[in-house]
C-alpha cells in the first residue's frame, strides 16, 4: 500500500530527493561547479520525466485521503512541465556566469509546486502546491539579489503575489464555508454549487488564478519581473508556472466547478479580452525587449483564457494547446536572447539588437523563426495555436472575440517585426563582425526555435495530444 | 448570541482594511507586508468561524497550514526588502519605480 | 507528385543556401538559378502533360494533414492556377539571373528569399484545401518582408511594416472566414465550400472577408497605397515578384473562392465592386499621371490596370438581362488574361527601372533624359515595354483590357467607356514618363557615361519582350489553356447567382 | 451576553488596531500595532474554540514574525515618515473600493445567506478530545502530505533567505570549514631551496 | 494564289523593317537600304498584280489566317480582305511607301539614326498594310494602333529634339482618344452581333440598327448611330478631324519623308478608309452621316484658314492636308465614299509630292523651314520648282491635274446632298476652295518667287534620290485621274466594297468621259473660285505685297484667332492636359496620401500608438497602482457578481 503510494507520486519523490542532494552538494562540496549543479538538477529532472512516463501507465488513484490524484491529465501536465524545465535549464548553461546556484535549487521547488499543482486534489494541497511555486518564483525573480531592478521587481512581485494569494484564500475560505469541505471531490457534489456565495467564492479564486496566469488586471507582476530579473529566471517564470496555473484552473474551475461554468467562463473570458487587448497595445510602446516580451506574454495567456472560457473539451484542448506552443516559443525566444545577452548586459533594448543578423547570423535567423511565430504567421506554431483558438471561438459563436482577436494579432505583428527590423533592417554602427559563438546554449536555443518550424510543418501530434488529454480528464470526471 | 455572520463581518472588515491599506500606504514597503498580514488574519477568522460553526476540523488544519506558509512568506520576503534595501538604500514605496513602461 | 516538386525543391534548396551560402555568394547564384530554372522545366513539363480540354483539378494529390480538423495536403492544378503557376516560374529565373546586377550585401539570402518565395508561391496557386491555403499565403509574406526590408531603398522599414501589416491584417479576416465555411461544412477542402447553402448574410459576410484579403494583394482602391511604397523601396527583384506574381493572388483568390463560393454575394455586391474598379482605373490612372519617381509611377500604374482584373470578374453581374454565360466567359478571360499579361509588362517595367537605377541610381523621373542616346538598345526596349503597358494592340496589354471592355460594353455602355479611358490615361502617364526619361536631351551628365545593357540585363528582357508579343500577337494557346476551366466556372457561378 | 461583549469589544480593538497598523507614521508603531491585532485575534479565537491555534498565532506570529518585522525596521533604521505625496489622489478611490468589498461581503454574509445564518454555534465541550489533540490527530493521518509540503516550504523559505542577504564580507577574516576540511599538507608546506648566500 | 500574294505583299516590309532594326547597325546603310526598299517593292509589285488581278476578276477575298482567340462560342481571327478597296489602298500606301524610302537614301543620309529610320518606315508601311487588308474590327484596330504608334515613334524621331517628343506625345494621346472612341464603336456592334468579322457585322447590320442603346434607363440611342459616331470618333482622330486635328501641325517636327507618307498620304487617310469600309453601317443612319458631313465640312474650312498664316513650309502643307481631308471625310458624310477615295487617292500623290518637295527645299537650304527666309528659290532649284508647281496646281483643282477631277466631284456631290448639314458643308467647302488656292500659291509664291534672299547661297538642287521620286510623283499627281475618274467615281470600281446609293444620283450627271467631265466642270463655280484664289495671292504676294504689312491686321483679333489655332492648342495643353496632372496631383495629395494614407493607414497606426501610450500609463511602476488595479478588478468581479445573480435571482 505504501510501496504503491509512494510509487504514484515517484516523480514528485524524485524532485523532493534531487533538491535534497542538491542542497548538499552545494553546501559540502568546495566550490560546486555550476555544471556539476546543472549535471545534477538535469539528471534528476530526466528521471523524473522518464518516471513520469512509466506512471502513465499507472491506473487513476486516489491517494492522501483523497488529497492527491494520479491520473493521465496531472501526468501528462507534469511531462510537459518537466520538460520544459528541462529545456529552461539546457538553455540557462552558460559558460561564464554569475547566476548562483541556488536559483537552479528554487527551480527545483518551483517545478515541484508545479507538479503537486498539477495532482493536487484538495484545497489545501493546493494551496500549498500553490504556494511553493508561489515562493519559489519570488526567489527566482530575486536571485539576481545585486541588481536594483531584480530586487524590485521580485519585491513588487511579493507583494502583489501576497495580496493574490490572500484574494484566492479568502475566496476558499467562503467556499469551505459554503461547502462544508475542501475535498475538489465533495465540492462537486455539493448542492449549494449555484449559490451567490459560491460564486462570490469563484470570483475570488479567479482573481487568484488570474493573477498566476499573469493576465489583466492581475498582471503587473508580469512586465516588471520579467524585465527585472536575468534572462534565466525571465525563462523560467513565463514557461513552467503556466502549467501550474493551467493544471490549477482545470481541476479547481473546469473540474470540480464544471456546473456553474457558465458564471465563470465569463470572468474568464473577459480577463482573457482584456489581456489580449491591453497586453498587446502596451507592448506596442515598449523598448525593452524583455519587457516587451512580457506584455506579449499577456497578451497569450489572454488567448489561452478566451480559449478556455468555452468550457468544452474542444476549447480547452484548443487553450492547452495553445499554452504548449506558447511555452516552446517564449522558451525559444527568451533562450536565444539568452545567448546574446552579455554578462554586463542583460537588459536588452530593442536598439541592442541592431546588426545582430550580421553579429549573430543564425541566431538572429531563429529569432525571425520566433517573432513570426508570435505574430501568427504559418508555418510556424504560433499560427496553430492561433488559428486553433479561432477556430473554437468561431465554432461556439464567439465570432466577435475572435475577430477582436485577430484584430490584436494585427497590432501585435508590429512590434514583433520590430524586432526584425532592428535585426535585420538597421546595422550596427560599432563593430560588424561574426561573433557567433556555438556553444551548447546556442544550440540548445537553435534546436527549440527549430521546433517552431517542424512542429509547424505537421502539427497534428500536438493537436491530438491535447484533445485526448482533455478529453479523457473531463470524461473520466 | 454571536452568529457566524459577525465572525464573518468582522473578518470582511479587516479584510477591507488591509486591502485598502496596501493601496493607500505611500510610507516603506514594511508596512505593505503587514497589510498583507491582516489579509491572512481575516481569511484565517473566516477558516476559524466555518471550522467552528460546522464543527468541522479541516478549517483549522487550514489555518495552520496558513499560519505556516504566512511565516514562511514573511521571512522570504523581509530577506527580500533587505536584499532592495542594500541595493538601494531605501524601501520607500515611492522609491519603487525604476521598472515601469 | 510534380505539384510537390515545384514547391519544394525551391524551398529546400533554398533553406540550404541560407544556412551554407555565406561565403560562396557565386556558387550560391549559380544553384539558384539552376534550381529555378529546374523548377521551370518541371513546369513546362508539366505543361506538355497538362490536358486542356478536360474540367476539373489534374495532377491531383492528396494526403492527410491535419487529420482532427480534416485537412490535407491537398494540391492540384487547372486552367486557372496553371497559367498562373507558369508565370512564377518564368519570372523567378529571371529575377535570379538579375540578381547580381547590382551589389547587394549577403547574395546568398537574397537568392534564398527568392527561390522560398518562388515554392510558396506556386503553393498558393495549387492549394486545394483551404487551410493549405491559406499557410501558403501567409507564409509568403515572410521572405517578401525580408527582401523588401533587407535590400530595399532608404525608406525600407516603413514600406516593408506597412505591406506586411496591410496585408495580413487583410488576410486575418479570410482566415475567420475560412474558419467559418470550415465549420459550416466540416472540411476545409475548397470544392466543398463550393457546395454550400450559404443564406444572404452569411455570403455577403463571407464575400467581404475574403475581399478584405483579396482587395488588398490586388491591390483595390482604398486598400493599395501600400503598394507604391513596397516598390519603390523593394529591390528590383523584388518589385518584380511583387507587381508579377503577388499582386495576381489577390484575382487568383476572388476567381478561386470568391466568385464560386458566394456567388449571390459577389452578384449583389458587384455594384461595389464595379464602381472600386472604375476608381482604382481612373482615379490612380490620374494620380500616376503626377507621379515623379519612375516606380511609383509603375506602381500605380499596376494598381489601374489591376483594376481592369476586378471589372472583368465582377461586371457580367451587373445588368441581368444581358449576362450570359459567353460574356462572363469573355469577362473573367479578360481578367486573367490581363493578370498573365500584367506581369510579364509591370515584371519588365520594373527591371527596366532597375537597370537605370543601378546606373544612375536614381528614381526620379527628372534625373534622367536622354537614355535612348547612351543605351539605345535598352532604350528600345523600354520604350516597347512602355507601349506594352499602354495596351498597345499586338502585346498582350491589349489582350485582356479589349475583351474586359467588349465584355463591359455588353453590360453598360458607361461602365466600358470610363473603364477604356485607360486608353487616354494609361498612354498618357506611361508616355510621359517615356519622353522624360528615354528622349529628350540628356541633362545629367552622369547618362553620357552609362554602358548598354549587359547581356545579363539584356536576355531578360528580350525574352519577356518576345513573349509579351506572342501573348499580343497569339493568345491562343494560353485561352486554351484555361477556357474549359473559365467555363465551368461561369456555369457554376452562373447556377449559383441564379441567372 | 458576556460572549457578545468580549466579542465586540475585542473587534473593536482588532480593528482599531488595524486601522493603526496602516496609519500610523511610524513604522514600529505599526507593528507593534499589529502585533496588537494578533494578540486580538488570538482572543477572539479562544472563543470560537481554536484554542491551539489561537497559542500558536500569538507564539509564533508576535514572538517570531513580528520580532522579525521590528527587528528588520530597527536593522534598517527606517522609522521616519517618508513622503506622502499623491496620497489624497488615490487615497479616496481606494478607501472607496474598500468599502464597496467590504459592503460587497458583509451584504453577501447578513441579506442573501441561508447558508451562513443557518449555522449554530455549539460548543466543542462535548467532544471529549481536546482542540490540539485532534489536530495533531488530523495533522499527522489524513494530512500527512500537506505536513510534508510545508516542510518543503519551510525549507525553501531558508533557502531564499539565506541565498538572498547572506554575504560573505571581504576583509572580514572568518573560518571557511569546508576549506579547512579540504585542506592538504602538499599545498600548505612548500619546500624551498634556500640557497646558500643569497640572505 | 492571291492569298499568298497579299501574305507576301503584308509580310515583306515587316521583314526589312525587322532585319533593319536588329542588323541595322551591324551590316550598315547598304544592307539596310536593301532589304527596306527590297521588302517594299515586292509589296508594291504583288499590290499591283493583286490590284490588276482583281480589276479582272472582281473576286473578293475573304480568307481567315489563324483563330487569334477563341471564348466559346466566340472567335476573333486574323485574316485577309482583299477587294477593290483594299487594292487600291495597297498600292497607294505602297507606292508612296516605296517612293518615300527612295527619297530617304538622300535625305537622312548623313542622320545617326539611319537605319532606325528605315526600319521605322517600314514597319510603318506593314502597318499601314495590316490597317486596310483586315477583314475585321480587331484587326483592324491592331493596325490602326499600331500606325499610331509607328507615327509616335517617327515624330519623335530626333528625339533630343523637346518641341519634337512633345508633338509625338501629342500625336499619340490624341489619337488615343479617337481610338477610344472606335474600341467603344467596335465594343457595341461586338456586344449586339458577337462577331467582329466585317461580313458578319454588314450581313447583320439591319439587326444594330434596331437595337437600341441604353444609356440609362429613359435614355436610349439607335445602337447602330451610336456606334457610328463611335467608330468616326476614331476617324476623326487618325484623320485629324476637327476638333481632334491639333497633333497633325504639331506632327510636322518629324522628318519630312514621313510628313510625307505618313501625315499626308496614308495613315491620316485611314480615316477615310474607315468610312468607306463601313459604309454598309453608315448608310443605315443619316444622323451620323450628318455628324460626319458637318465635321469634315469644318474641318475642311477652318484648318485651311489657319494655313494663312503660317510661316513654316511644312506646316502650310500640314493645314492644308487638314482641310483636304475635311474634304474626303464632308465627301463620305454625304456618302460619296468612291469620291472621297478618289480624292483621297489622288491626294496622296500630290500632297506626297509637295511635302518631299518641301523636304527637297529644306534640305537644300540645310534645314531652314521658314518660308519669310526664303525666297527666289525658283532657278536655283529647277526640279523642286516644278515639281512643287505641278503638285500646287493639283492641289488647289486647276482643270487637268488629278487634284481637280477628285476635288470637282467631291463638291459636285456634296452640292447635290440634301441630308442636314449639306447646305453648309456646300458653303464650307466651296470657301474652301478659295481659300485652298489662295494659301498653296501665297506659300509657292514666297518660297520660289519673290526676292531672292541672301542667307543661303551655296543652294543646289537635290541629289537624285530626292529628285526622282519627286518626278515619278510629279507624274501620277497630273494625270492620275485621267483614266480612273471614271471607274472609281462614276463606275462600280468599288461596288464590292462600298455601299453607297447609285453613283449617278450623287450627280445628277451623266459622265461620259473624263475630258467631258472636265467640260462640264466648267459650268460650276468651282474652278473660277480656285482662279481668283491664285490671282489674289498673286496680288497680295507678288504684286502688291504692302497690303499686308498693315500693322492694324496684325493686332486684328482674327488674326491672333488665327495665329492662335483658334486656341485649341492652349485649351488642350493648358486646360485639359495641365488639370489632368492637376486634378491627379491633387487626387494623389488629398486622396492617397492624405487622406488614405496619413489619415487612414497611418493616422490608425498613430491612433493605436496613442492609445497604447495612453493605456501604458496604468504600469505605473508604483506598487499601489498596481495593487489598486487588482483590487478595482476583484471589485468589479465581485460587484458583478452581485448584481448579475441578485438581479436573475
Amino acid at each position: 500500500m505504501t510501496f504503491n503510494i509512494i510509487g504514484s507520486i515517484l516523480p514528485e519523490v524524485t524532485i523532493a530527493i534531487a533538491i535534497c542532494i542538491v542542497i548538499l552538494v552545494n553546501s559540502l562540496v568546495r566550490n560546486a561547479s555550476v555544471t556539476l549543479i546543472h549535471s545534477l538538477v538535469l539528471f534528476f529532472l530526466s528521471f523524473a520525466l522518464f518516471l513520469s512516463f512509466v506512471s502513465l501507465e499507472l491506473p487513476d488513484s486516489n491517494i492522501f485521503e483523497g488529497h492527491y490524484v494520479i491520473d493521465a491529465f496531472g501526468t501528462n501536465l507534469k511531462i510537459i512541465a518537466l520538460i520544459a524545465a528541462i529545456f529552461v535549464h539546457l538553455t540557462s548553461i552558460k559558460s561564464k556566469q554569475n547566476i548562483k546556484n541556488e536559483i537552479f535549487l528554487i527551480q527545483l521547488f518551483a517545478t515541484l509546486g508545479v507538479m503537486i499543482l498539477c495532482s493536487a486534489h484538495n484545497l489545501l494541497t493546493v494551496y500549498l502546491g500553490l504556494e511553493t511555486l508561489t515562493l519559489s518564483m519570488y526567489g527566482i525573480v530575486a536571485s539576481n539579489r545585486n541588481s536594483i531592478e531584480a530586487t524590485e521587481s521580485a519585491m513588487k512581485f511579493f507583494i502583489l503575489g501576497a495580496i493574490a494569494s490572500a484574494i484566492f484564500l479568502y475566496g476558499v475560505s467562503i467556499l469551505y464555508g459554503v461547502t462544508g469541505t475542501l475535498s475538489l471531490d465533495l465540492i462537486e457534489n455539493s448542492k449549494l454549487l449555484d449559490s451567490l456565495e459560491m460564486r462570490i467564492a469563484v470570483a475570488f479564486m479567479a482573481c487568484g488564478i488570474i493573477f498566476k496566469f499573469g493576465a489583466f488586471p492581475f498582471h503587473s507582476w508580469v512586465p516588471d519581473s520579467y524585465q527585472g530579473s536575468n534572462t534565466t529566471a525571465a525563462i523560467y517564470i513565463s514557461s513552467v508556472p503556466k502549467i501550474g496555473a493551467f493544471a490549477l484552473i482545470a481541476r479547481l474551475f473546469l473540474d470540480s466547478l464544471n456546473a456553474i461554468s457558465d458564471f465563470w467562463s465569463i470572468l474568464i473570458l473577459s480577463a482573457g479580452l482584456l489581456s489580449i487587448i491591453i497586453g498587446n497595445m502596451i507592448a506596442l510602446v515598449q523598448v525593452n525587449l524583455r519587457r516587451m516580451l512580457a506584455y506579449s506574454a499577456i497578451g497569450h495567456i489572454g488567448f489561452v483564457l478566451l480559449s478556455f472560457s468555452i468550457v468544452n473539451p474542444n476549447g480547452v484542448s484548443a487553450s492547452m494547446t495553445y499554452l504548449i506552443m506558447y511555452l516552446i516559443m517564449t522558451i525559444a525566444v527568451f533562450a536565444l536572447i539568452e545567448s546574446i545577452a552579455s554578462e554586463d548586459h542583460q537588459h536588452i533594448e530593442l536598439g541592442d539588437l541592431k546588426g545582430l543578423s550580421k553579429s549573430h547570423p543564425l541566431i538572429a535567423f531563429m529569432l525571425l523563426f520566433c517573432m513570426f511565430s508570435m505574430v501568427g504567421i504559418p508555418p510556424f506554431i504560433g499560427f496553430y495555436a492561433k488559428w486553433i483558438v479561432l477556430s473554437e471561438l468561431v465554432n461556439n459563436d464567439m465570432i466577435w472575440f475572435a475577430l477582436i482577436g485577430v484584430t490584436m494579432s494585427v497590432i501585435a505583428a508590429y512590434y514583433y517585426l520590430r524586432v526584425v527590423w532592428f535585426m535585420y533592417f538597421e546595422n550596427n554602427d560599432q563593430d560588424i563582425e561574426n561573433k557567433g559563438v556555438i556553444n551548447t546554449q546556442s544550440i540548445t536555443s537553435i534546436m527549440i526555435s527549430a521546433m517552431l518550424l517542424l512542429i509547424g510543418l505537421y502539427p497534428s501530434p500536438v493537436i491530438d495530444y491535447t484533445r485526448r488529454i482533455i478529453s479523457s480528464f473531463l470524461l473520466i470526471d | 448570541m454571536l452568529s457566524l455572520q459577525s465572525y464573518l463581518t468582522l473578518s470582511a472588515i479587516i479584510f477591507s482594511i488591509g486591502i485598502t491599506g496596501i493601496v493607500i500606504n505611500r510610507k516603506n514597503i514594511i508596512i505593505v507586508m503587514m497589510c498583507t498580514e491582516l489579509l491572512l488574519i481575516s481569511v484565517n477568522f473566516n477558516f476559524i468561524a466555518f471550522s467552528h460553526f460546522m464543527q468541522d476540523l479541516a478549517g483549522q488544519i487550514f489555518v495552520f497550514f496558513i499560519l505556516t506558509v504566512a511565516a514562511a512568506e514573511a521571512a522570504i520576503g523581509l530577506a527580500i526588502l533587505v536584499a532592495l534595501y542594500r541595493n538601494k538604500k531605501s524601501i520607500s514605496v515611492g522609491d519603487l519605480n525604476k521598472l515601469r513602461n | 507528385m510534380i505539384l510537390d516538386l515545384m514547391i519544394w525543391s525551391p524551398v529546400i534548396v533554398g533553406l540550404i543556401l541560407l544556412l551554407i551560402g555565406k561565403n560562396t555568394a557565386s556558387l550560391s547564384y549559380w544553384i539558384s538559378l539552376a534550381t529555378s530554372l529546374l523548377v521551370f522545366g518541371m513546369s513546362m513539363y508539366a505543361l506538355s502533360m497538362f490536358k486542356t480540354d478536360q474540367v476539373g483539378i489534374q495532377f491531383e494529390l492528396i494526403a492527410p494533414w491535419i487529420e482532427r480538423f480534416n485537412i490535407n495536403y491537398h494540391l492540384g492544378i487547372d486552367g486557372i492556377s496553371f497559367p498562373l503557376i507558369l508565370l512564377t516560374t518564368f519570372i523567378t529565373p529571371i529575377v535570379l539571373l538579375t540578381a547580381r546586377t547590382s551589389n547587394k550585401i549577403n547574395l546568398h539570402q537574397y537568392l534564398a528569399s527568392f527561390l522560398i518565395l518562388e515554392g510558396l508561391m506556386i503553393g498558393v496557386f495549387s492549394a486545394l484545401d483551404a487551410f493549405l491555403f491559406y499557410v501558403f499565403w501567409e507564409a509568403m509574406l515572410i521572405p517578401m518582408f525580408i527582401i523588401i526590408g533587407i535590400w530595399g531603398g532608404e525608406n525600407r522599414v516603413y514600406a516593408t511594416i506597412k505591406f506586411f501589416l496591410y496585408t495580413f491584417l487583410g488576410s486575418v479576416f479570410m482566415l475567420i472566414a475560412i474558419i467559418y465555411l470550415y465549420i459550416s461544412t466540416g472540411s476545409y477542402s475548397i470544392f466543398d465550400f463550393y457546395n454550400l447553402d450559404l443564406s444572404r448574410m452569411e455570403q455577403i459576410l463571407i464575400f467581404l472577408a475574403f475581399l478584405f484579403a483579396f482587395a488588398v494583394k490586388i491591390p483595390m482602391w482604398p486598400v493599395h497605397t501600400w503598394l507604391p511604397d513596397a516598390h519603390v523601396e523593394a529591390p528590383t527583384g523584388g518589385s518584380v515578384i511583387l507587381a508579377a506574381i503577388l499582386l495576381k493572388m489577390g484575382g487568383y483568390g476572388l476567381l478561386r473562392f470568391s466568385l464560386p463560393i458566394t456567388p449571390a454575394a459577389s452578384n449583389e455586391l458587384s455594384m461595389l465592386m464595379v464602381a472600386l474598379s472604375l476608381i482604382a482605373i481612373i482615379y490612380i490612372g490620374m494620380v500616376a499621371l503626377s507621379q515623379t519617381d519612375m516606380k511609383k509611377l509603375i506602381a500605380y500604374s499596376s494598381v489601374a490596370h489591376m483594376g481592369f482584373v476586378t471589372l472583368g470578374i465582377f461586371v457580367v453581374f451587373l445588368n441581368h438581362e444581358n449576362a450570359s454565360i459567353d460574356n462572363m466567359n469573355i469577362a473573367i478571360s479578360g481578367a486573367m488574361i490581363q493578370m498573365i499579361s500584367h506581369g510579364l509588362i509591370s515584371g519588365a517595367l520594373f527591371l527596366c527601372i532597375g537597370v537605370m537605377y543601378d546606373r544612375i541610381h536614381s528614381r526620379e523621373i527628372n534625373d534622367y533624359g536622354g537614355v535612348a542616346l547612351s543605351m539605345p538598345r535598352f532604350a528600345g526596349l523600354m520604350v516597347f515595354f512602355a507601349l506594352s503597358n499602354a495596351a498597345l494592340p499586338g502585346t498582350s496589354g491589349f489582350v485582356g483590357e479589349v475583351l474586359v471592355i467588349l465584355a463591359s460594353l455588353k453590360v453598360n455602355f458607361w461602365i466600358a467607356l470610363l473603364s477604356s479611358t485607360t486608353l487616354v490615361i494609361g498612354a498618357a502617364y506611361t508616355l510621359w514618363m517615356i519622353k522624360r526619361v528615354i528622349f529628350g536631351p540628356i541633362t545629367n551628365e552622369k547618362i553620357n557615361n552609362v554602358r548598354d545593357t549587359s547581356p545579363v540585363e539584356f536576355i531578360p528582357l528580350i525574352i519577356l519582350a518576345f513573349m509579351v508579343l506572342a501573348m499580343g500577337v497569339y493568345p491562343e494557346p494560353l485561352m486554351k489553356l484555361m477556357y474549359i476551366t473559365l467555363n465551368d466556372l461561369s456555369e457554376l457561378v452562373f447556377t449559383g447567382v441564379g441567372l | 451576553m458576556l460572549l457578545e461583549i468580549i466579542f465586540y469589544t475585542f473587534a473593536s480593538i482588532l480593528i482599531c488596531a488595524s486601522l493603526g497598523v496602516i496609519l500610523f507614521k511610524n513604522p514600529v508603531y505599526s507593528a507593534v500595532s499589529l502585533i496588537l491585532a494578533f494578540i486580538t485575534t488570538g482572543m477572539l479565537w479562544l472563543l470560537l474554540e481554536a484554542e491551539f491555534l489561537a497559542i500558536v498565532l500569538v507564539l509564533v506570529y508576535v514572538g517570531a514574525v513580528m520580532v522579525l518585522f521590528l527587528f528588520v525596521i530597527m536593522m534598517l533604521n527606517i522609522h521616519q515618515e517618508e513622503e506622502r505625496s499623491g496620497f489624497t489622489k488615490i487615497a479616496p478611490i481606494a478607501i472607496f473600493l474598500g468599502l464597496v468589498i467590504a459592503a460587497e461581503l458583509i451584504a453577501l454574509y447578513w441579506i442573501q445567506s441561508d447558508q451562513f445564518s443557518g449555522l449554530e454555534s455549539i460548543s466543542n465541550s462535548s467532544l471529549s478530545v481536546d482542540n490540539t489533540l485532534l489536530l495533531g490527530t488530523e495533522l499527522f493521518t489524513k494530512y500527512i502530505l500537506s505536513f510534508e509540503i510545508a516542510g518543503f516550504i519551510l525549507l525553501l523559505a531558508i533557502i531564499v533567505s539565506i541565498s538572498l542577504t547572506l554575504r560573505t564580507r571581504k576583509n572580514v577574516k572568518k573560518q571557511i570549514a569546508s576549506d579547512q576540511i579540504a585542506a592538504d599538507p602538499k599545498q600548505r608546506v612548500r619546500m624551498v631551496d634556500i640557497k646558500r648566500g643569497e640572505n | 494564289m492571291i492569298l499568298e500574294y497579299s501574305l507576301v505583299a503584308l509580310l515583306s516590309p515587316l521583314i526589312g523593317g525587322v532585319l533593319a532594326a536588329f542588323l541595322g547597325k551591324l551590316l550598315g546603310k547598304i544592307f539596310v537600304n536593301v532589304v527596306t526598299i527590297l521588302g517594299v517593292t515586292i509589296s508594291f509589285a504583288l499590290s499591283i498584280i493583286i490590284a490588276l488581278d482583281i480589276l479582272e476578276s472582281s473576286a473578293v477575298l475573304n480568307q481567315n489566317i489563324y483563330t487569334w482567340l477563341d471564348i466559346g462560342n466566340m472567335s476573333f481571327h486574323i485574316g485577309i480582305l482583299i477587294d477593290n478597296l483594299t487594292a487600291s489602298m495597297m498600292v497607294v500606301v505602297t507606292f508612296v511607301s516605296l517612293m518615300v524610302h527612295v527619297y530617304t537614301i538622300g535625305y537622312m543620309q548623313d542622320d545617326p539614326g539611319y537605319h532606325r529610320f528605315f526600319s521605322y518606315i517600314s514597319l510603318f508601311t506593314f502597318s499601314m498594310l495590316s490597317l486596310v487588308m483586315s477583314n475585321n474590327f480587331l484587326q483592324l484596330f491592331f493596325g490602326w494602333e499600331a500606325v499610331g504608334v509607328m507615327s509616335y515613334l517617327l515624330i519623335g524621331f530626333w528625339f533630343t529634339k523637346e518641341s519634337a517628343i512633345k508633338a509625338n506625345l501629342k500625336a499619340f494621346i490624341v489619337n488615343r482618344v479617337g481610338d477610344l472612341s472606335l474600341i467603344l464603336g467596335i465594343g457595341i456592334i461586338f456586344s449586339i452581333i458577337g462577331s467582329l468579322d466585317y461580313y458578319a457585322v454588314f450581313s447583320q447590320s439591319q439587326n444594330i440598327a434596331q437595337t437600341e442603346l441604353y444609356l440609362s434607363d429613359a435614355w436610349s440611342v439607335s445602337a447602330l448611330t451610336a456606334a457610328c459616331i463611335l467608330l468616326f470618333g476614331g476617324a476623326m482622330g487618325k484623320s485629324a478631324q476637327m476638333p481632334l486635328h491639333v497633333w497633325l501641325p504639331d506632327s510636322m517636327e518629324g522628318p519630312t519623308p514621313i510628313s510625307a507618307l505618313i501625315h499626308a498620304a496614308t495613315m491620316v487617310t485611314a480615316g477615310v478608309f474607315l468610312l468607306a469600309r463601313m459604309s454598309p453601317l453608315f448608310e443605315l443612319s443619316t444622323t451620323a452621316l450628318s455628324f460626319v458631313l458637318i465635321i469634315g465640312a469644318s474641318t475642311a474650312l477652318f484648318t485651311g484658314i489657319l494655313g494663312l498664316v503660317q510661316n513654316d513650309i511644312k506646316r502650310v502643307i500640314a493645314y492644308s492636308t487638314l482641310s483636304q481631308l475635311g474634304y474626303m471625310v464632308a465627301a463620305a458624310g454625304v456618302s460619296a465614299y468612291s469620291v472621297s477615295l478618289f480624292h483621297l487617292m489622288t491626294h496622296a500623290f500630290f500632297k506626297a509630292l509637295l511635302f518631299l518637295a518641301a523636304g527637297s527645299v529644306i534640305v537644300a537650304l540645310h534645314h531652314e523651314q521658314d518660308i519669310r527666309k526664303m525666297g527666289g528659290l525658283r532657278s536655283k532649284l529647277p526640279i523642286t520648282y516644278l515639281t512643287f508647281l505641278i503638285g500646287s496646281l493639283a492641289l488647289i483643282g486647276f482643270p487637268g491635274f488629278s487634284g481637280f477631277f477628285s476635288k470637282d466631284a467631291l463638291i459636285e456631290a456634296i452640292g447635290h446632298a440634301d441630308i442636314l448639314g449639306s447646305g453648309y458643308a456646300y458653303a464650307s467647302v466651296l470657301i474652301g476652295v478659295f481659300i485652298t488656292a489662295l494659301y498653296t500659291f501665297r506659300l509657292f509664291f514666297k518660297v520660289f518667287h519673290g526676292a531672292q534672299d541672301d542667307h543661303h547661297h551655296a543652294v543646289k538642287e537635290s541629289p537624285l534620290s530626292i529628285t526622282l521620286p519627286l518626278i515619278l510623283l510629279a507624274i501620277p499627281s497630273a494625270i492620275v485621274a485621267w483614266p480612273t475618274v471614271g471607274p472609281m467615281v462614276f463606275g462600280s470600281y468599288f461596288a464590292n466594297s462600298i455601299s453607297q446609293p447609285d453613283a449617278y444620283q450623287i450627280f445628277g450627271y451623266e459622265f461620259t468621259t473624263a475630258f467631258g467631265f472636265l467640260v462640264h466642270a466648267f459650268s460650276s463655280p468651282v474652278i473660277y473660285i480656285a482662279v481668283f484664289g491664285v490671282l489674289t495671292a498673286y496680288v497680295l504676294y507678288i504684286y502688291k505685297p504692302s497690303i499686308l504689312e498693315n500693322k492694324y491686321l496684325e493686332s486684328s483679333f482674327i488674326y491672333r484667332l488665327l495665329d492662335n489655332k483658334y486656341y485649341f492648342d492652349d485649351i488642350y495643353e493648358n486646360v485639359l492636359a495641365k488639370k489632368a496632372r492637376n486634378i491627379g496631383h491633387l487626387l494623389w495629395t488629398i486622396g492617397d496620401v492624405k487622406t488614405i494614407d496619413n489619415w487612414i493607414v497611418n493616422g490608425t497606426a498613430y491612433r493605436i500608438g496613442n492609445i497604447a501610450n495612453r493605456i501604458k500609463v496604468i504600469q505605473s511602476g508604483y506598487i499601489y497602482h498596481y495593487a489598486l488595479m487588482m483590487i478595482l478588478g476583484l471589485a468589479i468581479f465581485l460587484g458583478w457578481t452581485i448584481l448579475n445573480v441578485g438581479v436573475s435571482s
